[in-house]
Parts: C-alpha cells; structure tokens; sequence
C-alpha cells in the first residue's frame, strides 16, 4: 500500500527537518500509546500499543534512517511485529522552502503481513490509510506551531 | 438364500453407535496422564531470513516448560525431513521462512492455555525477501531462486510428459477444427471439519506411540523410522477415528514431528492439535494448475487429438501424495471417455513461495484437474461444431465392445458403458423438455444453462510393477480370524475417515464366508495390530484391502471345506460352498455352516491339520479399475446480481458391483458437495507479498445446506472383471465429475454471449462483469 | 531446547480463576477454571465430555454447537463462567434410559453421518428446532442448521434424518423425548 | 483459538456496569452476545484487560411498543427479532435484516445491542436504524443520554459511545398507517459477510406518494451510509420506477466500496443500484399492504 501527500507550513525548513529526524519530536504526532529509545542518530526502538477501538495489540517497532540529506531529504525504514503479524513502512520526505514557506512532500509504503493482513483484512482495511494521514496530519499542526 | 448384511444390502452402519452417542475416539479426544500441549509459532512472513528468535519472555509465561526452535532439531538432524515425492520439508527453518505461517518455533506448556500465550511471547526478527507467488512469474530469468539448496540453480522442479508429442502436433494440424482453452484452477482446501494433530507419548521402555491424523498410519511408521532412526518394532501409530480426510491428511506435517520431539526430550506425553486457520494456511493445499489444452476434431465432429499443457505451482517444496513415479499423479487420464489416437500432456513443477504440497481434495492423484480439462474442451469443441453437447458425447464415447481399452497415454481402461450412462441420466433429467425450456426462456432475455459431465476416473492405486509410495508398494491387506463361537475379527491396511469401512468390509466378509456382518468386528489404524497396507485415499480402499478381503475368506474356505468334509466324512471334492454353506454335492441338507466348521477348527479339527480358522492375504492389483457416470445440470442465472443458482443436478455413477447402496449414494452426495465448492465458492487467494488472503473459514466459504442443491442419483452397473467381486472405488467420482457439469451449464447459459469459458470459481461478479460488458445487466 | 524447570500444575501466577457451576445433561458439575476458557474446553476437558468438538476458530463451523437452557449455541464463542448457574445439554445427554433421541435414531436410519466430527453439533441443533418447531419444511431444516457445517455427506440425508425424527416425534407411538 | 487472560465481572445493575468501565478508562470492553468481541480475541487480535459481562443485569432485553415507539432492549438476541410477531408485522426490516445475520447459532447469543454499536461497517443492522431514524439510549457516569442513528456511526469501529457508556435500548418511531421497510442482503453464502445490503423505510401519504423516506446501506463506506441526497428526492413522490431509479443513482454516488474478497468496487457499486431498487419496491409494496 503506497500514501503520500504534501502540506506548507510557516515554519522553517531547518526546524521542519530537525522535527522530523528527531525521534521525541515526531513520535510525539503518534496518535497510539508508545515508548521510544533511542540508540543512536540512526536508529531508534520501542513498542507501541497501535490498532483501531478495540481492535488493538502491542508491536515492538524498530527504526533505522536509512537517507540523509539535511535538510532537504530523508528516508526511514520502520519494522513492527506482535499480533501475529508485521508492518513494513518506508517513509521518505522531500522539504523545500519558497519565500518563508516550507514544503513537506512525503510519501510512505506500507507493507502488512500475517494475520492482520490475512484473517484481520477485512476488519483493518481503511485504518492503515487513516493512521498514515494522522500522523503527517499532526505533524503539520505540530509544525505550524498551532 | 441370502446372510445377513451381504454385499448389495444397505445394512446400517456399525460405526454409526458410537458417533451418534459422542462416544467417537478422535485424536484430541485422547488425554494421558502428565499431557503437555505444544502449540506452533507461525511466520508472517512468506519469504524472509530469520534472524534471531528471543525466547526469555515465552519461558517466563506461566506454564510454559519449553521453546523448540531450528538450531535444536539441527543438533538432532532433523530440521528437514523427506517429502513423500523425496523432496526436503523443513521441520523448523534454521535460516529462512519460505511462506507465510510456516512454523517457525514450537512452545511446550503444561496446557494449551498456556502454550497459546507462550506463542505470543516468542519475538522473531525477520528480514524479508523477495516474494514469488506466481508459478509463471518463477520461470522467468530473473527470479529470485527459491531453493539454492538444489543441483540446478532454477524454479522449476522437473519436467514431466507423456504421449506422442511429434504425432499429436501433426494430427492437431491435419484437424478439421481446434479449440483451445486456458484453464485454471485456483488453489483450495480440503478443510475436513476435523483438523490436523497427534499425541505423541514414549513409555518407560522407550517405545513410542503416536495417536495421529493420518490416512497411512503403516507408511508413517516407516519413515518416522527411517528419518528418525527409531527401530520400527519400537513405534506404534494409531489413526482413532479421524474427522474426514479427503487427503490432507496423507503427508508428514512437522507439528508431528515436533510433538515426537518434545515428547522425548520432556518425558511426558504431548499433545499437538492445530486451529482451523493454521490447517488453511499451512497445510497440504489442492489444484493449483494452470492448464492449456487443444483438442481436435473432424469438421463432422469426430475427436482426432489432444494436447495438454499444464503448470503445477507446489509451493517451495514438492510435498505432493502421489505414487513415486507420478509426479503429475495420474493426470494423463486426461483423455478421459474418448478414443483420442493422439494424446501428449506435459507438466512443469514450479516452487513458489507458498505452503507445500498437492494432495487430493478428494479426487485421486490430480483426477479432477484431468476429468475437467476433457469435459470442459470437449463442451467448446461441441459449441464450436454447433453440436448439442449429448450428442456430440455419444458420437465420441469409447464403445461398450472395445473394453479393456488401451488410452493413447497408457492406461488400460477395464470395463465402461459410457453411453448408458448418459442416456440414463437425459431420461431421468427429461433433457429434450429442458432445451425447449431454455429456448423459450432465451427468448424472454431469462438466463438457464444446461451443462454435462461425462467423466471417467481411475482409482485404485495400484499395480506393484508401477505404484509404490517412497518404495512401498501400492497392495493392500486384510487378515481374518474366526473365533470358535463363529464370531470373527479382520483387520485392515487401510484407513476410514468417514466412508463406513467398518460397515462395507464386513459385507464382504459376510457374504464370502456365510457369516452375519453383525458378528464380524472390523478394525483398522493401528500398526501393533493390522497388517501392512498403504492406508485409505484415493478411492483405493475397496480396490485393494476390499479385494484382500475377498481372496483372504476364500483361503479360509479352502481349508474350511477340509474340515466340512472331515465333519461329513466325506472328501472334499463331494463339497460345494452354496447358499453360503458347504453342502454334499446333490443331498443339500447335508451341509455344514462355517459356525458348526469354526467350532471344529478349535475342537475337532482334523489330524495333520493345524487348529485355527483364520488367513491374510496382500492383495497386489493386476490394474488400477475406472470408475465413470455422468453428469446433469440446470442452472438459473440472476441478470441483476450475476448470481448462479443450481435448480437441478442428476448423477448417474457405475462403480461397478455395489456393496452398500445406502453408503455409495452417501458418498456421491457429499462428493458432488465438493464438485459445487470449487465450481462456485473456494478459492486460496495470495497477495503480491504471499499474504493468504481469505485463511479462515470467515473468509474461506464451504458450502452449507442452503446452497446445496438436494442432489438426484441414480446408477448403473459395469463390474471391474478383474476385481474379484467386481467392485470399483467410488469415493471420489463426484468430486472428479461435478465441477465441469456446473461450470459446463454456466457457459451453457452465456453461451449466445459469445462466452467460452469461465475459471472457477464462478462467482457472482464474473458472471455480472460478462453480462455487463455485453451490455444484458 | 531450553528446559524451564517443571512447575506444578496450577500455578499461582496465572488465572483470574473463576468458580463455575453448570447443570450438565440433568447433573451439577462444577470446576474452577480461567475467567478467560471457553464453555467447549470446559465441557471437553474439566468434565471430560468429548462429544462436543472443534472445528474452527471463527465460530463458523458449529460442531461445538450445544443446548444452553434449551437454546443451540456454539460452544466455542462463550465463556465458561457465562454458563454458570445455567443449563447445558450436550449429545452425551441425548440418550436417556438406554433409549436413543429419535434425532439419533434418524441419523442412523438416513445414513445422516459418515466421519462423526461434525454429527454432534448438527443434532443438538436439530433437537433444539424440533423443539421449536415440529413440522419444519426442508428449507426451514436447511436454514437451521446453515450454521453447521458438513464435509462428507452433503446434507442430503442430514435433511432426512431430521424429517425421520420429526415424523417419529410426531407420530402416534412415537411420544419422544422433551 | 485461545484468548488472552482478562478480569471478568458480571455487575447486577447498569451503574455498576458504568463504574467498572470508566475505572478501566477504556481498556474494559462490554460483553454481551461475544458473538462479535470473543472471536476477535480469539485471534489475538484484541486484548481488553476486563470484560464486563452485562447478560445478569435486569430488563435489558425486550420487544416493547409504546404510544410513541418500538423499544428493543440491548441484549435482546438477534433471534428474538425473527421470533417477534410485532417485528414480523409491523418492523419487517428488522426481521429481515436479523434473518440474514451470520446463522441461527450464533444469532441465539448474538444482541441486537451488539450488532448496532459493534461499529463493524458490514453490520446489518445499523442500517435499518439509519433509515428508521432510531435513536440509542446509553448511559454513562453523568447519567444517560439519547443518541441519533446518524450521528452514532463515525468511523470503522468508533462510534459515539464512550468507552465508559453502555447502549441500554434502541429507540425506533411507531409504525404508522402507510409505512412499509425492507433490508434487502447480497452475500457470496448465507451467513456471510454483506457484499451489499440495502435498508429501505418508505412512508405513504394518503394520495399514495412517498410522505417520509429512510435510505441506508451496509459494506460499501467505512460505516453504514445513510443516503440523505437520495431520501429527499423520493419525498413527495410517487413510489414509481421513475423516482426510486434516481434514488438508486442518488446513493451509489455517496459509497466508496473497496475490492476485496467479496467482489471488486465497481461490483459492489453496480449492486447498491440493484438492491436499492429491490428494497425500495419491497418497501413501497408492503407500504400498500403487501407481504
């Protein structure tokens, strides 16, 4: 499953990298209860509690930054598994600024395997897309300093 | 002068006491004292490395007392185990994942509470790789090589064929027209109600006894000796009653071999049972071919030629249940009720990144596949020629007189009357009346289709000089032995898992040695006990153990008519065995029963002669026997929703003699069950990722009482000449017959559309994207 | 293999443990079990009824269907504890007095089994519809027992069973049991 | 097949059913048939931490009509509306509807309750409350408060029940004079999941045209749909080919169905025409009387 999107903001593009390269930053626009360690610039792990209403389990997750180009591109590479089941996403941004405006481009595949994309299918079918959108949704609310 | 519950009389079934009171002995109905549960983390993955498992948080969940995982069985070599087509099947991966729920580690606990949280505690780390789920795509240069452990770096696992590929090619030329079709069928399920599982338990003395799912229970003993290197007197396995098979329970699955291993290391006896979705997900998988067949005729319609090409996906190792020397089963009865003089079929295994296997689904080795390719081309080339498909069959049939039949792909077919067949069943159905309804409702824009199946099947494996398993021949047992009272006891290398053999066997019996079915106790599945046999799939029980059954009663009464005559004072040669007694030749009431010469046998047998009434015999098929019927269909099409509706469905089968009628036309009904699942209802789906898509029975939908029809049967009657009482196996036929009738009669009803073919499963939206297109929604 | 050591058979840590007490076919039995069992692990496992089985995971296939206070249930999808205080009525309960339920009769008059696994479930179902309703019409019997699924013997002689027990439990002699 | 461990309590009174779930703040779920909830537990796709079993608490399961409306307690069993004479004669959506869900089994112990606020788009009977214009009694720790069927369903699996709120009963307005409804089901095998389901609530005026009209569909939205556009078109007219084939128009343009097992979008969207189209008839003939 592919998701991308592009939103401006006021604020810089430096502030926009640093908040999306920074792990307490932007795990901040994780809707879903979770917990993070740090391990070093690259890579990062934890758990997160992530599901829709009742529908809900616990995934360990690991992160690793697999492109970096301050401050106008990256890549992350995200592995999650519990539940029987795993989550692949590789999220990939492209920041430009115009007169005082910054650009956020990002696009994000998301790979589901195991019994959430098998047994669970039909129960979890649109949230992935609702999740991804949330995410850059608070981060654009996040940036713009709302 | 009949015996009570001979051959021909549909006694009620002697298993049937047990069931209907729920006092029936199935595998996870065993409890042993001190039982552990093991229960099996799965990938979800379908193709990954396996980097590390963590078991710390699984050994502290509450009662679990154990973690098994590759490494372990790796010390032990026996992380990979044979396949029955002498492939390699991992036990538990060491290094990769090769498709999604593959067991990955097994959990050991003092419940199956706690096993199943010990399962969720286990954390694997995986790194994917490249998915390959289409079998075409495998073939293509570029892809990935799913099995480097093999001699030649590809995906294809050998090349198959048969026939005559130059003259088949000339005739197809030289014919006046030739269709081709392109055909798939979908990957599906056995799904017995029953799921897989044993309880594996070594006694003090080392000896190991495993309750167990299996359809071979002999050929498992065997080779868990020859892989595990456990002497063979030192083993016992013990199928109780088993909750349908239908031939997913034919192979080795490694949650067996995992239960043995568990029981050994802990001391205590385990118990394995999987969930349903595990059972779709991972186990043995039906079909699954892609076929593209030819078929040639003369512009009167008559059948020249046949050429089929077929490619077999089997998932990342070839576990298929065929005999050794069949890779593609017995596929090559593709040429089915028809005298092709040219016939050539080819076959190509793939690996793919899904489960293992090809078993039956209830239709011998690949029988389905073949008796739906022919009566699915022979319909086209039928509409094709502007012949209405019952005649264009009876033009084509094999006729009656040129029994045995020699097929252009070697098979020697033994005894047909192909046409009666069909005849019956256009009578019983009122054909004639139907294609006029059809007309009149063509005319109205109302949708009715009319669809046929001719189909001839070959059971029965089979013939020692050509059928082994692993290099164990293809016979079949039976041991006998009659008590004083006249009461007896037989024993079977076979193995029922719901088609009544308790019931059938004694017919036999009864009616071969003059004693009542009631007073003969028929027992199978257990190896401490019953002769060696091959066990009970594709249809062969009757064939083979039935036939012993037979030629083991006579070998009693060779030496009952020894005693008769020492008890008359006469010589043997003045006996005659009628009316199920041995009589004087000429003075009939002097006779003696086989009850009055068992009681002799233990008290006043003759001198020189041995005590005892009893014989066993290993019956070893001159031919494999080819049962056939044929099929009627009407079906009603809703324009509005694409919606198929089966209105009627007659079957006329010969299995040749009848031992049962009752329990034959039960295993029709249920049969023809598992024809109409596929044609309109189950399919395996797979994402691009190797995702099952549909691995539950939420999702993976059998038919209920509601969409099955009430099926009409009726029969005729062409005995086996070389089965000695005639008999046939039938278990499959429907299932091998049904699917091309209804897909036949959907095309039927389309067929002004201009439709020639529809892949199955036929459901509402195929039909609703035609009639769209055509603009008729 | 890692072995952890044996711990004895119910341990402190797990549970929350629940009383429950379930009248069974007619007696009062009792177990202490997880809040979290299924009724169809307490009947096949605490009281040793294997008569009820299981066939899926996703309540679709009711050969764990039972009676509980008179209604066909699948036994798979309710709590142990929900069935306390309440009655159950399970196959082995069908026989009374050595004389068989007319249901079981008319499985084994119409050849209404072939393997067994899916029989229990699909006569406790039809028990509970006869009670309901004594004269179905076949496709009444098809809906009812829509939720238990059959592989072998493709419903044909399920149907006939049921109408077997229907006219012997209607009939004069026949009387039947409740 | 085995579910993770939870505390389970079985409360005598909706307070106490109320407290439980707010001190659990949302980690408690409801158990009521556990036709819905347990199977997913089963499948370790859901870990609650309690369960509050709310079958013993009182007079939460009935079919009552009062001078103004149909009152259908939570835990009444999808069953009992098949079983219903008042349903069968005056409610025959809801007969319809419950005919269809899942099997006999499973709607024994399945609740009506349970399958209206699940939240699971491919329930059947959201629907027939959206184009009934229901409302749902629930109570929470400040006292109860009534909810509107078209403001209930927000998003898959989230509806306007808090977590720490109970349904206790499902208000629908009496049947009048003139009123006829349908829910009409297209599944791949009975008992399944919907492709399509379609509820339809026409009433007729005195002259015979469409007085007030209730549209809604089941499995081609994140929740059930309610097809406003469409119920103001058929308002004042005649119940005729004409209006219900725009009204049929009217409510495939509000679906988004997805391709799945159940058959590809552009089915699913052709089949809300077709079902809409037999509901609304089915609806209109029972209007004037019909079965």
């Amino acid at each position: 499953m592919h998701f991308e999107g592009t939103f401006t903001v006021r604020a810089t593009r430096a502030r926009a990298w640093s908040f999306f390269l920074n792990p307490q930053e932007f795990s901040s626009a994780i809707d879903d209860p979770h917990t993070i360690e740090i391990i070093d610039a690259d890579h990062f792990r934890g758990t997160i509690k992530a599901g829709v209403a009742f529908i809900r389990g616990t995934f360990t997750w690991s992160a690793v930054v697999k492109e970096r180009v301050p401050p106008e591109r990256a890549q992350m590479a995200v592995h999650g598994s519990g539940m029987g089941s795993a989550f692949d996403i590789v999220a990939s941004l492209a920041i430009s600024e115009t007169g005082g405006l910054t650009t956020v481009k990002w696009a994000a595949d998301v790979q589901m395997s195991g019994t959430i994309a098998t047994t669970g299918a039909r129960l979890l079918q649109g949230t992935t897309e609702k999740k991804t959108n949330a995410f850059f949704e608070n981060a654009r609310k996040m940036l713009e300093g709302a | 002068m009949t015996v009570h519950g001979g051959i021909g009389q549909s006694v009620k079934r002697k298993e049937d006491a047990r069931f209907v009171r729920g006092k029936g002995n199935y595998v996870d109905d065993v409890k042993l004292p001190g039982m552990l549960y093991l229960d099996i983390v799965r990938s979800p993955y379908a193709h990954a490395r396996i980097r590390y498992i963590n078991i710390e948080k699984a050994l502290k969940v509450p009662g679990v007392l154990a973690v098994i995982r590759g490494k372990d069985l790796e010390a032990a070599n026996l992380a990979w185990m044979p396949t029955l087509m002498s492939d390699k099947q991992m036990v538990l991966p060491v290094e990769r994942v090769m498709y999604q729920s593959q067991e990955v580690a097994a959990v050991v606990a003092d419940s199956r509470y706690a096993a199943a949280d010990g399962v969720a505690a286990v954390e694997v780390e995986y790194e994917p790789l490249p998915v390959v789920v289409d079998p075409k795509k495998a073939l293509e240069p570029d892809a990935p090589i799913l099995r480097p452990d093999r001699k030649e770096q590809t995906n294809r696992i050998w090349h198959w064929e048969v026939g005559d590929r130059a003259g088949t090619e000339k005739a197809l030329k030289e014919s006046d027209v030739v269709v081709h079709e392109d055909l798939y069928l979908p990957r599906i399920h056995v799904s017995s109600i029953e799921t897989c599982g044993c309880v594996a338990s070594f006694d003090a003395m080392g000896k190991l006894t495993v309750w167990m799912t299996t359809q071979a229970p002999h050929a498992i003993r065997t080779v868990f000796a020859l892989v595990a290197g456990l002497p063979e007197q030192k083993i016992r396995i013990i199928s109780p009653d088993i909750g349908g098979g239908f031939g997913g329970k034919v192979p080795v699955y490694p949650g067996y071999v995992l239960a043995v291993v568990a029981a050994l290391k802990t001391g205590h006896p385990v118990k394995w049972i999987e969930d349903r979705s595990e059972n779709i997900q991972a186990d043995s998988f039906a079909r699954d071919y892609h076929i593209s067949a030819d078929i040639g005729a003369t512009k009167d319609g008559k059948l020249t030629a046949l050429r089929v090409k077929t490619i077999a996906d089997h998932g990342y190792t070839d576990a298929a249940a065929n005999p050794s020397k069949f890779p593609a089963g017995l596929f090559h009865i593709v040429t089915g009720s028809y005298p092709f003089e040219k016939a050539h079929v080819e076959v190509d295994g793939v690996y793919t990144n899904k489960p293992p296997g090809g078993i039956a689904y209830r239709c011998s080795f690949r029988v389905t596949e073949a008796a739906f390719t022919i009566e699915r081309i022979v319909d086209s080339l039928a509409r094709k020629l502007g012949m209405d498909p019952a005649e264009f069959r009876m033009k084509n049939f094999i006729p009656p007189e040129a029994f045995p039949f020699k097929s252009a792909l070697g098979w020697e077919y033994d005894s047909g009357n192909y046409g009666a067949a069909l005849r019956k069943a256009m009578d019983i159905i009122d054909y004639d009346a139907l294609r006029k309804e059809q007309g009149e409702k063509r005319k109205r824009g109302d949708l009715m289709g009319i669809g046929i199946s001719s189909f001839t099947e070959i059971v029965g494996a089979g013939p020692s000089h050509t059928f082994d398993i692993l290099g164990l021949k293809m016979f079949d047992s039976c041991e006998i032995r009659i008590h004083p009272t006249g009461k007896a006891i037989a024993r079977f290398g076979t193995k029922s898992q719901g088609q009544g053999h308790e019931t059938t066997y004694a017919q036999i019996l009864a009616e071969e040695l003059g004693i009542s079915s009631d007073d003969i106790a028929i027992e199978e599945g257990d190896t401490d006990t019953a002769p060696y046999g091959l066990g009970t799939y594709a249809s062969r029980s009757t064939p083979t153990a039935g036939a012993a059954a037979s030629i083991a009663a006579r070998k009693i009464r060779e030496k009952a008519q020894k005693i008769a005559a020492h008890l008359l004072e006469v010589s043997p040669d003045d006996l005659e065995w009628k009316d199920h007694k041995f009589q004087v030749k000429g003075v009939p009431d002097k006779a003696k029963t086989m009850a009055e010469i068992a009681f002799a046998a233990y008290t006043n047998h003759p001198p020189g002669m041995e005590a005892g009434l009893e014989a066993v015999d290993y019956y070893d098929p001159p031919n494999l026997t080819y049962p056939f019927g044929s099929y009627i269909c009407v079906v009603d099409i809703d324009k509005d929703t694409g919606e198929v509706k089966i209105r009627r469905f007659v079957a006329v089968d010969d299995c040749g003699t009848i031992i049962n009628p009752m329990i034959v036309e039960g295993q029709i009904h249920g049969g023809l069950t598992m024809g109409l699942a596929p044609a309109l209802l189950e399919e395996i789906h797979y994402d691009e990722n190797g995702n099952i898509l549909g691995g539950s029975f939420m999702d993976y939908l059998l038919p209920t009482a509601v969409e099955t029809p009430k099926w009409e049967t009726a029969k005729t009657t062409t005995p086996s000449p070389h089965h000695p009482i005639g008999a046939k196996g039938v278990g499959e036929s429907a299932t091998v017959g049904a699917p091309a009738a209804i897909v036949n009669a959907v095309v039927d009803a389309l067929a002004h559309l201009g439709v020639t073919h529809i892949d199955i499963p036929i459901t509402p939206w195929k039909v609703w994207k035609i009639l769209h297109e055509q603009g008729a929604a | 293999m890692v072995l952890a050591e044996m711990p004895s058979a119910g341990d402190e840590e797990t549970g929350p443990f629940v009383n429950v007490h379930v009248t069974v076919n007619g007696a009062p039995r009792s177990a202490t079990v997880e809040t979290r069992t299924l009724l169809v692990h307490f009947l096949r496992e605490n009281l040793s009824l294997t008569g009820t089985h299981i066939g899926c995971d996703t309540t679709n296939c009711g050969a764990c269907t039972i009676l509980l206070d008179g209604k066909a249930v699948k036994s798979c999808t309710i709590l142990a504890v929900q069935a306390d205080g309440r009655e159950v009525r399970t196959v082995e309960g069908l026989e009374t007095d050595g004389k068989l339920h007319p249901v079981q009769e008319g499985f084994i008059e119409e050849h209404g089994l072939q393997c067994g696994f899916c029989t229990p479930g699909m006569m406790m179902c039809s028990v509970a519809l006869l009670q309901k309703n004594p004269h179905p019409t076949e496709e009444q019997i098809r809906r009812a027992i829509s939720g238990n699924l059959c592989r072998c013997t493709g419903y044909v002689n399920i149907v006939k069973a049921i109408q077997h027990a229907a006219n012997k439990m209607a009939g004069p002699s026949g009387g039947g049991q409740p | 097949m085995i579910p993770p461990r939870f505390e389970y309590f079985a409360p005598s009174s909706v307070d106490e059913a109320v407290q439980i779930l707010d001190r659990f703040g949302g980690d408690a779920k409801v158990l009521a048939g556990g036709q819905s909830l347990l199977p997913v537990m089963k499948l370790r796709l859901a870990e609650p931490r309690a369960l509050v079993d709310i079958n013993r608490i009182p007079d939460l399961a009935h079919i009552r009509e009062d001078a103004k409306s149909l009152r259908i307690g939570a835990t009444t069993r999808t069953n009992d509306l098949n079983d219903s004479e008042v349903i069968h004669a005056r409610y025959p959506i809801l007969s319809d509807a419950a005919y269809e869900i899942a099997d006999p089994l499973v709607r024994n112990m399945g609740t009506v309750g349970g399958n209206v606020s699940h939240g699971d788009p491919a329930n059947d009977l959201p629907a027939c409350m959206l184009a009934l214009g229901a409302h749902f009694v629930v109570r929470g720790p400040n006292g109860s408060r009534s909810i509107a069927a078209h403001e209930f369903y927000q998003d898959t699996f989230v509806t306007a029940l808090e977590s720490n709120e109970i349904l206790l009963e499902i208000e629908i307005p009496k049947a009048r004079p003139g009123q006829g409804n349908a829910y009409v089901k297209l599944e791949k095998r009975i008992g399944d999941f919907p492709i399509v389901g379609v509820a339809a609530n026409l009433v007729l005026g005195t002259k015979g045209t469409i007085e007030s009209a209730g549209l809604a569909l089941t499995a081609v939205g994140p929740t059930a749909l309610k097809a406003t556009e469409a119920e103001r078109h058929l308002v004042g007219k005649a119940p005729d080919d004409a209006a219900f084939e725009r009204a049929a128009e009217l409510a495939q343009e509000i679906t988004s169905p997805v391709s799945d097992l159940r058959g590809p979008a552009e089915y699913k969207r052709a089949m809300v025409r077709v079902l809409t189209l037999r509901a609304l008839h089915r609806a209109s003939a029972r209007a004037r009387g019909g079965a």
